[in-house]
């Protein structure tokens, strides 16, 4: 069985290959085996558990992106109902990689934004691994007016690498598209839940990625800057992203202790991609409390507090 | 909740009865033949009603008059037609090609309608709407001054009664008959439209072959939800004209409802089968912050 | 002396260059060219005021097409100080057939909006005879929104064929970004003043070009389509475009007959193009005349005067 | 009015006094020479306070600091400065590269300022307005919290007064030292802007040489009128890592303001002798419907 293998996980893997030979001796039916069987099946267990428990930042940051993890469409798929996407930007076309829907999360209906990256190297290709365009980032802003109009609350997968770098994307208004959304998200008169569950890179990230809470499965992270084009640019060296992942203090964990997430929800044992199911789950229950407790907040309280919200980020001395 | 119940969740989705496409046709109607414009295949009218006018063969979208519009959109026996007197007069005397009194009288008599839309009361998969639906065969579903003011109508009656708006829509454009009258429904219809828009009500378009000219430059782009039959030419210019005024080659699917999906402008292509289950989704999300409903 | 000469103005011309001719005899003296010529300058004038006195409607499309026709750009120049573009639409391009300035008329602020029609070949390659791209328009709306959101009124100079036809055009959304600009124009809670300047071709002409007052000079047009399309699609010949022209009811008297215009400014004897100064400045007072009448309306009452105005439009039977 | 009154009147426009910009710089400064970036011509202080830092061999415009920029801006002694003794800390110490403690007191010691942007209220051609300048000089006019703040209630300041807002703008983008931090500036100053936008006051933007990554993708691009400096960087992504993930072949004037103005998403390209009376005209036009100025 051929796995796809993180760097950290390499002395788990040789573990997970050892099990695999041994069980296709299996057949042959000698009790030693069974028991080295069962053994090893512990140790493999507990090494992960070890190894997860302890992740560093650059660690995680693999884990977010692994292909397994599962991607806002699984999340969708999963726990909405009734879903009836919006397509296009209604100036000049429709980019795959960002998803805009009307949809029922336990009988409540919200707009539901997400990016959605690939799983396949040709779903990535077509949707340009979950990098947004600027027309995908107005689909969205369609999307948050219409939410607002309605009064339907917002839920808003995030997980890309950033914006879509290029030409096209900066001669059509890359900037502009996401100062928009931002302008948009933050007075939104409806409830406005965030959830991390992957990558969650700069700009393309936060055009629909903050709200009244935020909520980051254990191994997502969120950063001002990817951590290799933060060592490129700050040490000229790729190779010390892991040195940057660090430093820029982009883990769940991190958020949560910078006031700026409000919630962890904790990933299966070995990451989310190794019980989709669970980790989906886990994720809707969340969803739903917040919603459940922002949806006692007068609109024009929610706004407010967004405001303060926003408003109270931030360290700086000298204050006159 | 168990993980497995949002999976479970999922097949607990409500089906709408399937609609009773031949509501309010009449048995010579299921007696005529017609021939599938795509392929050519010769239809009876009964297959053809019973197949919602889509070719079994190819499954070309023929056009479907409003009234059979209408039935295949509407939960059955819902429809209360309003308005439905309104014709357009002949305020110009118009009468370069074949007069327009003549094209008017031709059109009543051949449709049975008194205008290019029919409009209503009715509800979708439950849902209450004003619903409309224009008739290509009525002077190519041109919009003058009776055709402006019963979709004006429309949404303001849907803006009184605090209603979603649900329009299927084909037009050749405005009424070149009506001159400048026909011109301006562009903005008077665009008006209401924003005004129902502003008191935080839904409207879905459904854009059917083929919605060009005035009318889709007007009422039929204000959608918040905006659905196309597949193949449907939607635009503005016609292909001739751009042919005729610049040297540009068309691209294949000009124009075509998927192109224009591709090109950011609609929300989705979806078969004429599936349409009023889609619109009865939507009209789940298109209601107002207060509930929506008669504030009478 | 080269003249651009319109079919209906041929006995004119003939007359005019006769006396071009008798003008350059004169330096002979002969007393008898003098009263010639001073006799055929009378008679010229007097065929010009005939003509012009009664253009049919297809003489009157010929008039609003005058390549030498005072423009949108002259009109500002003349009556507007302390001009300030605004340009782009954000999101693709900059669209130089759509003028959408910060302006100041006889001491009022305003947004002006308008159809760019070049006179040069050069000047109207550039700016696509006038025709909007979609660009163009959303370039026109944020000019209506930023008036609605500052309180200025907006004055419309209306002069295309109509929307510009193209693949281009189309991809990007023509009618989309048409309705959006009617809906829009038709909300804003400032004075609108709309003037009829030359052509007004459809569409393209209306969405910029309506509001609570719409004045038309004597010899423009507006047209659900232009005569040419008109015979092409009614009749299938070109040729009896000027049948159309009469037929359609397209004259700024039609206009006023209909209901739809509310004042018509003349022209000066021979059309706009022959005395343009004087054109510009009776445009001028009937705009400033307009804004001040308008300026003592309630923002509330303005809206809804114009929504009535707008669905008064129309005639039709059997109200049920 | 007389037909030649209108023409007359074009003439009565009325003209702003000449900006000092030598105002607030030492002589010091005056003496010491510089080298023109775009075409290599030497320039002593005097010569290029003078003209604004505009080279007036290539007409190349170099960098101005924050003082400078205001210097410009404003109608002289009118510039009040809030908020002056604002500066970020080090929230995450940060030490990867030159730790960024050092990186702080290095811009504080070398430009003379606390932070990379300046703001105070002041009035241009007359009209008063909040007005704020970043200075690239200061970690490269980066965005981190003190920036983020300054701007966030420049504002709010400018809304309870009911005053516009002009920026002249620079940065390479959020500061990536306080992480996080500096990412959720963009969406603080983005709200800030929003809220100063409903209130119905005016925002003018002047974006001078470069102004790139989530400074641009915030505050920067959300002006009613955005000017631009000749041939400033405008863009989100650099095009160092656009060549580096891309394959795409870069156009030749790629990212430059002009370029930015041809594709729809600048007003005007104008040159920096030429700003401050662009500014204050637009300012006669971003004034609220009640007349603005304090309300206090
Ligand atoms: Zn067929
Ligand atoms: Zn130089």
């Amino acid at each position: 069985m051929k796995r796809y293998v993180m760097g950290f996980e390499r002395p788990l893997a040789e573990l997970e290959s050892k099990l695999d030979s041994l069980k296709e001796l299996e057949v042959s039916e000698e009790p030693d085996l069974a028991r080295e069987i069962e053994e090893l099946t512990v140790e493999v267990d507990e090494l992960r558990g070890t190894l997860y428990s302890a992740l560093s930042p650059w660690e995680k940051v693999q884990v977010s992106r692994h292909p397994d993890r599962p991607r806002t469409q699984d999340y969708v798929a999963a726990l909405f109902t009734d879903v009836v996407e919006l397509r296009g930007d209604r100036a000049f076309r429709d980019d795959p990689a960002v998803l805009t829907a009307l949809a029922t999360v336990a009988g409540r209906r919200v707009v539901v934004l997400g990016h959605r990256k690939g799983k396949t190297a040709r779903e990535n290709a077509e949707r340009n691994f979950g990098m947004a365009h600027p027309e995908g980032l107005r689909k969205a802003r369609r999307g948050m007016r219409l939410a607002d109009k309605l009064g339907l609350p917002i839920v808003s997968f995030i997980d890309t690498p950033g914006a879509s770098p290029g030409v096209g994307a900066e001669e059509r208004g890359q900037a502009w598209a996401i100062s928009e959304c931002l302008a948009t998200l933050s007075s939104v008169r409806v409830p406005v839940v965030a959830v991390g569950i992957g990558e969650g890179g700069s700009g393309g990230a936060l055009a629909i990625g903050f709200g009244d809470r935020l909520i980051m499965l254990e191994h997502a992270y969120y950063s001002v800057i990817t951590p290799e084009s933060c060592a490129s640019i700050l040490v000229r060296e790729t190779d010390r992203a892991g040195e940057m992942a660090a430093s820029l203090a982009l883990t769940a964990q991190d958020l949560v202790d910078l006031g700026l997430a409000d919630e962890i929800v904790g990933e299966p044992r070995g990451g989310a991609h190794r019980d989709p199911e669970a980790a989906i789950g886990d994720v809707g229950r969340a969803v739903v409390s917040a919603l459940d407790a922002l949806s006692e907040r007068e609109a024009d309280a929610l706004v407010e507090e967004r405001y303060e919200r926003l408003r109270s980020i931030g360290e700086f001395t000298g204050v006159g | 909740m168990p993980v497995r119940d949002w999976f479970k969740a999922r097949d607990d989705r409500r089906r709408y009865a399937p609609v009773n496409a031949a509501q309010g046709r009449s048995e010579a109607a299921r007696g005529a033949w017609h021939k599938c414009d795509g392929c050519g295949r010769i239809m009876y009218g009964g297959e053809r009603a019973d197949n919602l006018c889509v070719c079994p063969q190819c499954e070309h979208h023929m056009a479907m008059s409003a009234g059979e519009r209408i039935a295949s959109l509407v939960d059955p026996g819902t429809f209360q037609e309003i308005d439905e007197g309104l014709t357009s007069r002949d305020p110009l005397q118009f009468t370069a090609g074949t007069p327009y009194a003549e094209k008017l009288a031709g059109a009543r008599e051949r449709t049975g309608l008194n205008e290019a839309i029919l409009v209503g009361k009715a509800t979708i998969g439950g849902a209450p709407a004003i619903v409309g639906a224009m008739d290509f065969r009525f002077i190519g579903a041109s919009m003058g001054s009776a055709v402006g003011e019963k979709v004006a109508r429309a949404f303001e009656l849907a803006t009184a009664e605090r209603l979603p708006v649900v329009l299927a829509i084909a037009s050749g454009g405005a009424r070149m008959q009506e001159g400048m009258l026909s011109l301006m429904q562009m903005a008077k219809t665009s008006a209401a439209v924003a005004r129902h828009d502003a008191a935080g009500l839904g409207y879905v378009a459904v854009l059917t072959h083929p919605t060009t000219g005035g009318v889709t430059a007007s009422f039929a782009t204000l959608a918040d939800v905006t659905l196309a039959e597949p193949g449907a030419r939607v635009g503005f210019t016609g292909p001739r004209i751009i042919e005729q005024t610049t040297s540009e080659k068309l691209p294949k699917d000009f124009q075509s409802a998927e192109s224009m999906l591709a090109h950011g402008m609609i929300d989705e292509v979806v078969s004429r089968d599936a349409i009023a289950a889609r619109v009865a989704s939507l009209l789940r999300y298109l209601v107002p912050r207060d509930g929506g409903g008669s504030v009478a």
